[in-house]
């Protein structure tokens, strides 16, 4: 796995990194990188959650699926490499690892769906303190549904990680009580990987196992939620 | 269904599509995408159709040119909306086309159902959220489950990489997608290849698409692919 | 297909064939084969059905299914060419054809399942006159039940064909109003192949299309059922 | 799963297996039949085993030698009976071994929607007979079908012709069968293999059991297959 100077490499030492601001993407990235255990069979959604590839070497031994039909998927594919029937879910070209298989969407999903998959991370509108997903639709009258494997996914994965800001722009929490915005799946997230904090969702409530420029006491408060500690 | 006809042109590949018709397409974005068959269905004619895809058009070629000729009345797919899906949103907007969503995965597997006899399946995909509202639900081992359905067409329209004179068909990496089952779910089975190649070439071990499934064959010239930006 | 110069060519201009005895096991095989369509997909169950394979030659396209995972299946192999890996249904050796696939027992019966297979070819202990197949249980209380998978295939192909005797040694009939033997199958069966007629299962009864060493008046008799003429 | 192991011994590789397991045995007749981890784990010693495989046993090898240990309690397949399956019929006639016979596709199914994750399915095998008695029907099109449920393992013990460090297998023809399924369907999935190989050297578009399914891989040496008679 990629090392990464950046983030403290205890984490049972220190829940509460106060000293240290919000985390960007990449190092958030890392972070949950470096979490995912060795040799997994690891999905990663549209959008930030591919930047998680960036932090997985080879030694990781890590192996990607795609939904479109494939495991053992390679970094993106760049000039000669590109291939058009070499695509991620995204549609964006990317290249092969030895050892990789290619299948049919029956199959990707039966894949997905039988619980095969070690881990998934996906990005989210929303997420519940029980672990309710909200991250495929906006919920607005005029916007066009889209679903895509978002579902798929959401009830597959033995872990399903979700990678996305605590707040939105507008400062609004994006780990609420209940789920505003039309579900995604129920009770199916298991960790909340967010720039300010990283959230366990338990079947006793969202327990906090690292913040980051935040003590646990005012993230509650922003947030108008119980955070338990490990 | 009998031995595969080889067919020298697209057009004739899609002859008899009749108005009305349900018409599964393979792909995912253009990977996949039998772009010459769907160019031979605008030509021949066909109206009043319902197509079954992943997505629906991407910049103005393929189900986006056949959307965009008016011949569309339903779409059934996993991801209607993307960067370049202007064509669909245009007539959603306009409400001159309309839309079922399913799960990726369930419309993979209801088309699976199709074609292998399933009346029916419980599905943990998508309880509890709004495209399950309506449905049947049972629990099932303390886990709650979602009746799905079959989805058949009258016609499918797939891309391949190579077919053999039998009609087996082999793919190429991610462009395989939802053609090999998509073979399996309709009444006649449309395939255009890179090359037809002769009966005992392919490796009886790599066919994807046994012969069985596949009605009609033609050979194309290399794809006209364009890669996207991001979805 | 192959050419059978024992059996009349012309169905429709004699149905009763009174001036011949009853068919051997092989003229009914190769009555079978000339009646499979051309390019056909096909399954030839264990035992007798076997038989119909060496009168489809390879100008008939017919191309045969095994159901342990196979289109494309050849002839029996023989000395040099027996390979354990390569058996059929009655986990005989085989052989393959040009242009054979292989595929795992899911697929293989999803194929039958699906209708598929344009004929399936299969032995019975009783047919009724609606169609219900008799072909995997005798109801003896000791016997050790083993269906293998005839139900599946009776279920699967567009058209399912009987073939065997029209009675048992003991002379019992074996198309009959009501089949006594638990059943493989409900209204599956399209046409019935015996030594002594062929008949098509329809909506409205059974049909007979020829007799052999017998006239429609007397098999009526034996069988007690009645018999139309098409 | 993570990463398969690949070990050196069949002993290694059925390690661990606990009394009163159901364990999925791949193979039909004995083509694809994994004799190898089947006699470690007789050597094993795991007891009151429940098999679910198309037959219980040829003559005394394989399945058959492991009923004639005594460490079976009961048997799910399709087709017990045999011209050499005298083992198991003197168990069962002594009432020493339970059988539950399914239909020969229905169980295929059964352990693909185990390893799919589907709830329950509508089949339309079976119904009308003996072995669709008690179970809920349902009309669906005009069709009776009856509710079929899942079949998963503890353990699935297969064969396949080749398999590279990762896991990834092909097979050999039809001894192919059983395996991919019945790889989909357990906690873990023992494999046993003609040959291992580096990871690249099987063609990404012939792999039928991709690695994520494969726990455990043992190269063996050649098979000791024998040719039965007629079923």
């Amino acid at each position: 796995m990629a090392a990464s100077s950046s983030i403290p490499k205890d984490h049972s030492a220190a829940i509460e990194h106060t000293d240290r601001g919000p985390l960007t993407a990449d190092e958030l990235a890392a972070l949950i990188a470096r979490d995912i255990p060795a040799g997994s069979y690891v999905n990663l959604g549209i959008g930030q959650p591919t930047r998680v590839a960036d932090h997985l070497g080879p030694s990781s031994g890590v192996v990607l699926h795609t939904e479109n039909g494939m495991l053992g998927m390679g970094p993106a594919a760049a000039g000669e490499q590109v291939d058009p029937d070499l695509i991620n879910a995204g549609k964006l070209p990317v290249t092969e690892l030895p050892g990789a298989a290619y299948f049919h969407h029956a199959d990707s999903f039966a894949m997905m769906r039988g619980g095969h998959l070690d881990v998934c991370v996906l990005g989210a509108f929303q997420v519940s303190v029980t672990g309710d997903l909200a991250n495929w639709h906006t919920g607005e009258r005029d916007a066009i549904p889209a679903v895509g494997g978002a579902m798929d996914l959401a009830i597959g994965a033995k872990d399903v990680y979700v990678m996305m800001t605590l707040f939105t722009k507008d400062g609004a929490p994006k780990v609420v009580p209940a789920c505003t915005y039309p579900l995604t799946g129920v009770r199916c997230v298991t960790r909340i990987y967010t720039d300010l904090a990283v959230l366990d969702v338990t079947p006793h409530g969202v327990v906090a196992r690292q913040t980051f420029g935040a003590s646990i006491a005012e993230l509650q408060a922003r947030l108008n939620i119980t955070m338990d500690t490990p | 269904m009998s031995r595969a006809l080889v067919l020298d042109t697209a057009d004739e590949a899609v002859a008899g599509i009749e108005d009305g018709s349900t018409v599964l397409v393979g792909g995912f974005g253009l990977a996949g995408m039998p772009f010459d068959l769907i160019d031979a269905l605008i030509r021949q004619g066909a109206d009043d159709l319902t197509i079954v895809s992943n997505n629906a058009g991407n910049g103005t070629v393929g189900l986006a040119a056949l959307l965009e000729a008016g011949r569309v009345r339903k779409v059934i797919c996993s991801f209607p909306r993307q960067t370049d899906s202007y064509v669909f949103d245009g007539l959603y907007r306009a409400g001159k086309v309309a839309l079922e969503v399913v799960p990726q995965g369930t419309l993979a597997e209801r088309l699976r159902a199709a074609g292998a006899g399933i009346g029916a399946f419980f599905c943990p995909t998508g309880v509890g959220t709004p495209l399950a509202e309506g449905k049947e639900t049972r629990v099932l081992g303390g886990r709650t489950f979602v009746l799905e359905y079959p989805i058949s067409g009258d016609v499918a329209l797939i891309s391949a990489f190579k077919g053999d004179t039998l009609g087996n068909l082999v793919y190429r990496k991610t462009a395989r997608n939802f053609g090999p089952v998509m073979a399996t779910a309709a009444r006649t089975v449309v395939a255009q290849v890179n090359e037809v190649v002769p009966a005992g070439s392919l490796d009886p071990e790599a066919v994807i698409t046994p012969s069985i499934y596949v009605d009609r064959l033609v050979a194309v010239p290399a794809r006209r692919y364009i890669v996207e930006g991001a979805r």
